[in-house]
């Protein structure tokens, strides 16, 4: 159910508005110091680092108070600056930015989660002697991450992109001297590219249909309804209109990004990098940012359809996002690594908020989606400080019975993983409820709602089977584990208690976030909970939850088996395990087709370089040669021969005409009367007549 | 054409033609003395005396005693060593022969056109002296201003140079 | 001169004919002698030879009373005087630089 | 009567060629004279040689030769025969054709002069119109025979003698011509006929001669100067100066041809004061009117003979000239004198009759006399003697 938001015209664009571009540009600008600063200042970088991202919170604060202020006076806020970027000749290309609820919610979590991150790294890299060098490229990352957020041009939104997908392969690789880190690195760039290139076309598209990239620009944005009606106008192919092919390009994008079905394989892999690394990029922001993007253009995509209705473009978003969740789930079930297994939970959560977005619209994917950068942020920098504590060990089935070692960070990583199997009361269950809720509404198929309560059983069993593994059982590590630093666990309870209390925000009885997204008041009735629909709904998901749970402690419980004793699922179903074990070998698939194709592809291209082009030079320098040879021919022979044998000529010529003058007197004489003869003769012969 | 002509020519060019061929340089001098003598009695012939005279007066008495002194003063009277003609004798004389030939071809094929026998001219010494004067007075001043100057000239370019003994 | 005999020869042609021989016989000696003194001797005999032409002509022409052939031969005579005393003056102070009056060595003047 | 005295050997030529057939008479004529003249003059020949050597003896306080007959009458005879019989010795190094050439055209040439001369009344052998002009050409070529005989005997002594005698007789010639040129500028012709026939003319006695006006008694001085020269005489004798060359140009010469040399000089003589008694001492004309009875070539020879007197008389008493000195006193005394003397002629002839012109002339004429000896015959200051070796 999306109703479109009325947003009063813009009138003035008040002071934070003004400001807005600051935000980005203050990390940004730090990193740019901090890069310049010598190896050993670490002190120094970090504050920088953390200063910086502060001050954009405060900004960020400032601004979501603003629109709340806005919207709790009855009229939502949306305000645009806009500025031309680059002029030429008739057309000029604008860029800008947009304060709006969404950018505002998105501001305040990324800003938010990436300082309590920030503060998390400085304890956890201090002994790393690249440590300036990683808070240059964190901050980097946050200004970017930030300028996606509040960028109002689709070109903008674009750079920013690019630069997270950058700073994301820096952080990955960080510790480049380790070959599977530099792997891995290359592996999420290349595979993120792959998603770049279609949002690169569809962005073109976009520009070509409505002549300007902008969001909003007092009605002659590209998502307002003057563009919105010229693109439906067109009609692409396969019965789609303009508007759904872009999006769904625009979509190919994001799932490269957020990593969804096709473009997920580099997600698990990029854990080769720090722990913050993946708590801040693939946990709260960068995974998030496909999602944001999909929020931004959803005008685009659900363009033409008929209220309550849907189009094809999210029909397409919803199965990807549904099966993706399954997937993902799977394989988590089988992994041994313990930032694996979160990580493919973040892949299959994004399926899930994908799904969301695509039956439910914007509210109900973006609670999910802030809900879930708390909580998993929060089981990211536990799974590090366990890691930090377990001397970098990062295998769950060498580890055990750190329940009693590290109690704060068991009690701080327990509340995560009940918010994010969806334990009533903790925010994964109303986010996720939300979801199942629209998904129990979709017109168009009950399939996905299925996959999704599916999805539900598997997070709550790969999850229980973690924490059995990790915290109950006993140590069975070579080395005791130690709790970590203060300045590790105060963002850890911190989180915590997010993850505990954000939910209630979003509940049906007072669905604040929803209406303040949808910039409606929000009325309080604890009727909307006993709605027939939504018990119905809440009751599944509960069931299903606690049977996962309950399956996952039966299986693992306290019994801490030997590492080297197969997983009990191993036992009981040694083939399915294999193949999940391996990742359902989606890897070595692309491997065989794509980068076959790819090589056979590069071989040709050889042949041809070497055999065509080559061949075709060499022939020209052959030709070349061959002409020159001509050319010497021609010269020594035709040209120095006429010529010099002409200067010869004259010269012997001359040398006879010399002769002549040879100082004897009678010579001269004898020519002198031999000239009178001649001349007589002549006189006589021609007067004979 | 009569016997006088006949004889005073043949001794003329025998004259000539031994100033041209004799090896001693001296001889040769003489010889054409001897020519210059057979073409005064060939001017007589003409009946032009004074010209005869002249001849006489000019060419035996002077010329030819210049040049005599010209093969003293040059040591030419001693034959010289090697050939007393040029190295490419025969050149000159084809050349000569040739410019006989279209001489004398010129002279027998204009018989027409030349005039024939005519009268004695009765010329006179004061005649031609009121011609010099008259008509050709300028030709005379000339000629004077002329062998004046040859006079001088001939007289410093042979001149010795002052003080070389040479 | 036996050819002369037979053939019917006005006695103009006759002296033309002997000037004509003589001019070729000075025309040789000139050409073919190598002393330089020999050489004026040659150029001499073709003066006089050109003479004889003048009178010839002169005697035989219409207007002898004119004189031209007469004051031509005469003026020729004294030019003649006039050359034969410079070349040999040449001829002596060449001899007095080069010591030698075969015109064969006297080459300096060399294209 | 006078008359045919006068014209005696014309007439006795007309007889004698009366004998012969009319075809060939001229012929006859001429050689009749040709004969006369060469007999004539040799005798005058031998006369002038007994003459000379008594002449010259009595001069030197001596006796001439008288040996030979009274008187020494026959020495000409004598030394005729002599030279006749005396070996003709031919140096075998000389050159043997050019060696007995040279007195035959000496002599030649010489006797050649005589045919213009006017001996007498119509007793000219042959009467040019450019008479004067043929005598110098003659004349002209003495030169050569002097050279040739010179040249041929190769004898270094002999050869210097030439060519000495040639410069000088060259340097001569151009005086002789320029004096003699002044009469034929007044008398107005060169037929020496016609010369006489001028001065044949009496006033109040006296002759026209030109001797007897200022330039030509100039002219009659430089005619003597340059013929002595030019016959190698007295003052002018280097050529064969007996005390340094020995006898000069013929000292190679002996017997016969010796003589001929001798007898061209003594002719040549005669030749040229026959000349100049024609140009100047009015040829065969009387001295006086009242004489013109006397046959005239009488007078001519007796003029003749007494040129050859004052010949004789001049070599008994002038010292011999140095060559340079020679050569000096031709070309910068006689030379310009003569030259000057034509320019007076030409201001006598337009000064018309009278006084005036006999003052004018003779002022200039005796100014430039001055003149000329003051200017031309400085004594030449010589440096040191300078040696200058054959190379």
């Amino acid at each position: 159910m999306q109703e479109t938001i009325s947003f009063t015209p813009q009138v003035g664009t008040s002071g934070i508005a003004q400001m807005l571009c600051l935000i980005p540009a203050v990390p940004v600008v730090a990193s740019g110091v901090i890069a310049l600063l010598k190896q050993p200042m670490r002190k120094t970088a970090a504050t920088l680092a953390v200063g910086s991202l502060s001050f954009s919170l405060l900004l960020s604060l400032f601004a979501f108070a603003h629109v709340v202020s806005g919207w709790s006076h009855g009229h939502a806020v949306r305000e645009v600056v806009n500025f031309t970027w680059i002029h030429v000749g008739a057309t000029n290309v604008d860029l800008g930015c947009v304060l709006d609820p969404l950018s505002a919610v998105m501001l305040v979590m990324v800003c938010f989660v990436g300082l309590l991150i920030f503060i998390y790294s400085t304890g956890y890299m201090v002994h790393d002697e690249n440590c300036t060098r990683f808070f240059c490229f964190m901050s980097l990352f946050a200004g970017a991450m930030l300028g996606v957020v509040i960028a109002n041009s689709l070109l903008l939104l674009f750079m920013g992109w690019e630069l997270v997908g950058l700073t994301s392969y820096l952080l990955i690789g960080f510790w480049y001297q380790k070959p599977s880190a530099a792997a891995a690195a290359k592996k999420a760039f290349l595979t993120t590219r792959v998603g770049d290139v279609f949002f690169l076309l569809g962005m073109v598209w976009l520009a070509s249909g409505t002549g300007t990239l902008l969001f909003y620009n007092n009605g002659g944005g590209s998502m307002e309804a003057g563009a919105l009606a010229s693109l439906l106008g067109q009609h692409a192919c396969w019965g789609l209109t303009a508007a759904g092919a872009i999006g769904l390009l625009i979509f190919a994008g994001a799932a490269g990004k957020s990593g969804q079905f096709p473009l997920h394989v580099w997600l698990p892999d990029a854990m080769e990098g720090p722990t913050p690394v993946s708590a801040l990029i693939h946990a709260a922001t960068m995974v998030a940012a496909g999602v944001y993007l999909i929020a931004r253009v959803y005008p685009l995509m659900a363009a033409g359809s008929l209220l309550g209705g849907t189009t094809t473009a999210l029909t397409v978003v919803t199965w990807v996002g549904a099966f993706t969740a399954v997937f993902a789930a799977l394989i988590a079930v089988a992994q041994d690594d313990i930032k694996r297994i979160l990580a493919y939970s973040t892949v299959s959560q994004l399926g899930y908020m994908m799904a969301g977005l695509g039956m439910g619209g914007v509210a109900v994917g973006m609670f999910h989606l802030i809900t879930h950068a708390f909580f998993k942020a929060l089981l990211f920098m536990g799974a590090g400080s366990v890691i930090h504590g377990c001397h970098d060990e990062q295998n769950i089935r060498k580890m055990g019975g750190l329940k009693a070692d590290m109690p704060l960070t068991f009690v701080t990583y327990a509340a995560g993983m009940l918010a994010l199997c969806g334990v009533p009361i903790f925010a994964g269950f109303w986010s996720k409820d939300g979801i199942l809720e629209a998904g129990s509404h979709w017109s168009v198929s009950k399939g996905p709602v299925a996959l999704l309560i599916f999805g539900a059983l598997l997070t709550a069993f790969y999850m229980t089977r973690q924490v059995a593994y990790v915290f109950f059982g006993h140590w069975r590590g070579h080395k005791p584990a130690h709790e970590s630093s203060a300045v590790m666990t105060i963002p850890l309870v911190i989180l915590a208690i997010f993850a505990c209390v954000l939910g209630l925000f979003g509940t049906p009885a007072w669905p604040w976030f929803q209406s303040f997204l949808g910039g409606r008041a929000t009325p309080v009735e604890f009727r909307a909970l006993l709605e027939p629909n939504v018990l119905l709904v809440s009751g599944v998901s509960v069931f299903v939850v606690l049977l996962g749970i309950v399956l996952a402690w039966w299986l693992y419980g306290d019994k801490s088996p030997k590492p080297d004793q197969p997983d009990v699922l191993q036992k009981a179903v040694p083939m399915p395990w294999a193949w999940l074990r391996n990742r359902l070998y989606v890897d070595e698939f692309y491997g065989v087709t794509f980068i076959a194709f790819y090589a056979w592809w590069a071989r040709i291209a050889d042949w041809l370089d070497r055999r065509v082009w080559g061949g075709a030079v060499s022939g020209v320098a052959v030709a070349f040669r061959g002409w020159a040879q001509v050319n010497r021919l021609l010269d020594t022979h035709v040209v120095d021969g006429t010529f010099d044998k002409g200067c010869e000529e004259l010269s012997t010529g001359g040398g006879l005409l010399s002769r002549i003058q040879n100082g004897q007197i009678q010579a001269y004489l004898r020519w002198l009367a031999l000239a009178v003869v001649v001349l007589a003769a002549i006189l006589i012969w021609s007067s004979r007549a | 054409m009569t016997i006088v002509f006949y004889l005073i020519a043949a001794i003329t060019v025998a004259g000539a033609l031994a100033a041209m061929l004799l090896k001693n340089t001296v001889h040769c001098a003489l010889a054409l003395t001897v020519a210059f003598a057979g073409l005064a009695i060939q001017f007589l012939e003409l009946d032009a005396q004074f010209a005869g005279f002249a001849q006489i007066l000019v060419y035996i008495g002077a010329v030819a005693i210049l040049i005599v002194f010209a093969i003293l003063l040059t040591r030419g009277s001693e034959t010289p060593k090697d050939g007393v003609f040029s190295k490419s004798w025969l050149a000159g004389l084809v050349i000569a022969a040739l410019v006989f030939a279209v001489l004398g071809w010129a002279v027998l094929n204009s018989t027409s056109v030349l005039p024939g026998e005519t009268a004695k001219p009765a010329v006179s010494v004061l005649q031609i002296g009121n011609a010099l004067i008259g008509r050709y007075v300028l030709p005379l001043e000339i000629v004077a201003v002329l062998l004046t100057s040859a006079l001088i000239g001939a007289v410093i370019v042979a001149r010795q140079e002052k003080g070389s003994a040479k | 001169m036996g050819p002369l005999t037979l053939v019917q020869v006005t006695p103009l042609q006759g002296y033309l004919l002997l000037a004509a021989v003589l001019f070729a016989i000075g025309l040789a000696g000139a050409l073919t002698r190598r002393n330089a003194i020999l050489v004026l001797i040659g150029i001499e005999l073709m003066l006089n030879a050109a003479n004889l032409n003048l009178i010839a002509f002169w005697r035989y022409g219409p207007h002898p009373e004119a004189l031209t052939g007469m004051m031509f031969a005469i003026f020729s005579i004294a030019v003649a005087a006039a050359e034969a005393a410079v070349g040999l003056g040449l001829v002596i102070h060449i001899y007095r630089f080069t010591h030698t009056t075969d015109l064969d060595q006297i080459n300096r003047m060399k294209g | 009567m006078i008359k045919n005295a006068d014209q005696i050997f014309v007439l006795l030529q007309h007889w004698v060629m009366s004998f012969f057939p009319t075809a060939l008479q001229p012929i006859v004529g001429v050689l009749l004279a040709v004969v006369s003249i060469i007999c004539v003059f040799p005798a005058l020949f031998a006369i002038a040689v007994l003459m000379e050597r008594k002449g010259l003896g009595r001069m030197q306080n001596r006796y001439g030769p008288n040996r030979v007959g009274p008187l020494g009458i026959l020495q000409p005879v004598a030394d005729g025969l002599k030279s006749l019989t005396k070996e003709d010795i031919v140096p075998t190094s000389a050159d043997a054709v050019v060696h007995f050439l040279a007195p035959v055209f000496l002599v030649v040439v010489v006797f050649m002069g005589y045919a213009v001369l006017p001996m007498g009344r119509n007793m000219t052998l042959v009467n040019l119109d450019a008479g004067l002009l043929f005598f110098f050409a003659m004349g002209a070529s003495t030169e050569l025979s002097v050279f040739m005989a010179g040249w041929s005997s190769r004898n270094k002594y002999s050869l210097l003698g030439a060519m000495r005698a040639v410069a000088q007789m060259i340097s001569y010639e151009v005086p002789l011509l320029l004096s003699s040129l002044v009469v034929v500028m007044m008398s107005g012709s060169m037929n020496l006929g016609r010369i006489v026939a001028v001065q044949n003319q009496y006033s109040w006695g006296l002759p026209h001669w030109y001797i007897f006006t200022p330039w030509g008694f100039a002219a009659f001085l430089l005619y003597a100067t340059a013929t002595t020269a030019e016959s190698n005489r007295s003052p002018f004798d280097l050529p064969e100066g007996e005390s340094e060359l020995v006898a000069g140009y013929f000292t190679e010469y002996s017997g016969f041809k010796f003589a001929l040399f001798f007898l061209g000089e003594y002719v040549g003589m005669l030749s040229v004061s026959g000349l100049g008694t024609t140009l100047f001492l009015g040829g065969w004309s009387a001295p006086f009117s009242f004489l013109t009875w006397v046959p005239s070539w009488i007078w001519f020879f007796g003029k003749v003979m007494l040129s050859i007197c004052v010949f004789i008389w001049l070599r008994g008493t002038l010292p011999r000239l140095r060559q340079d000195q020679l050569m000096n006193f031709a070309w910068k005394f006689v030379v310009p004198l003569s030259l000057i003397n034509l320019f007076v002629a030409g201001l006598w002839r337009f000064m018309g009759d009278g006084f005036a012109r006999w003052g004018v002339c003779s002022a200039i004429l005796l100014i430039a006399y001055v003149g000329m000896a003051k200017v031309g015959m400085q004594k030449k200051h010589f440096g040191p003697r300078s040696y200058r070796y054959a190379e």
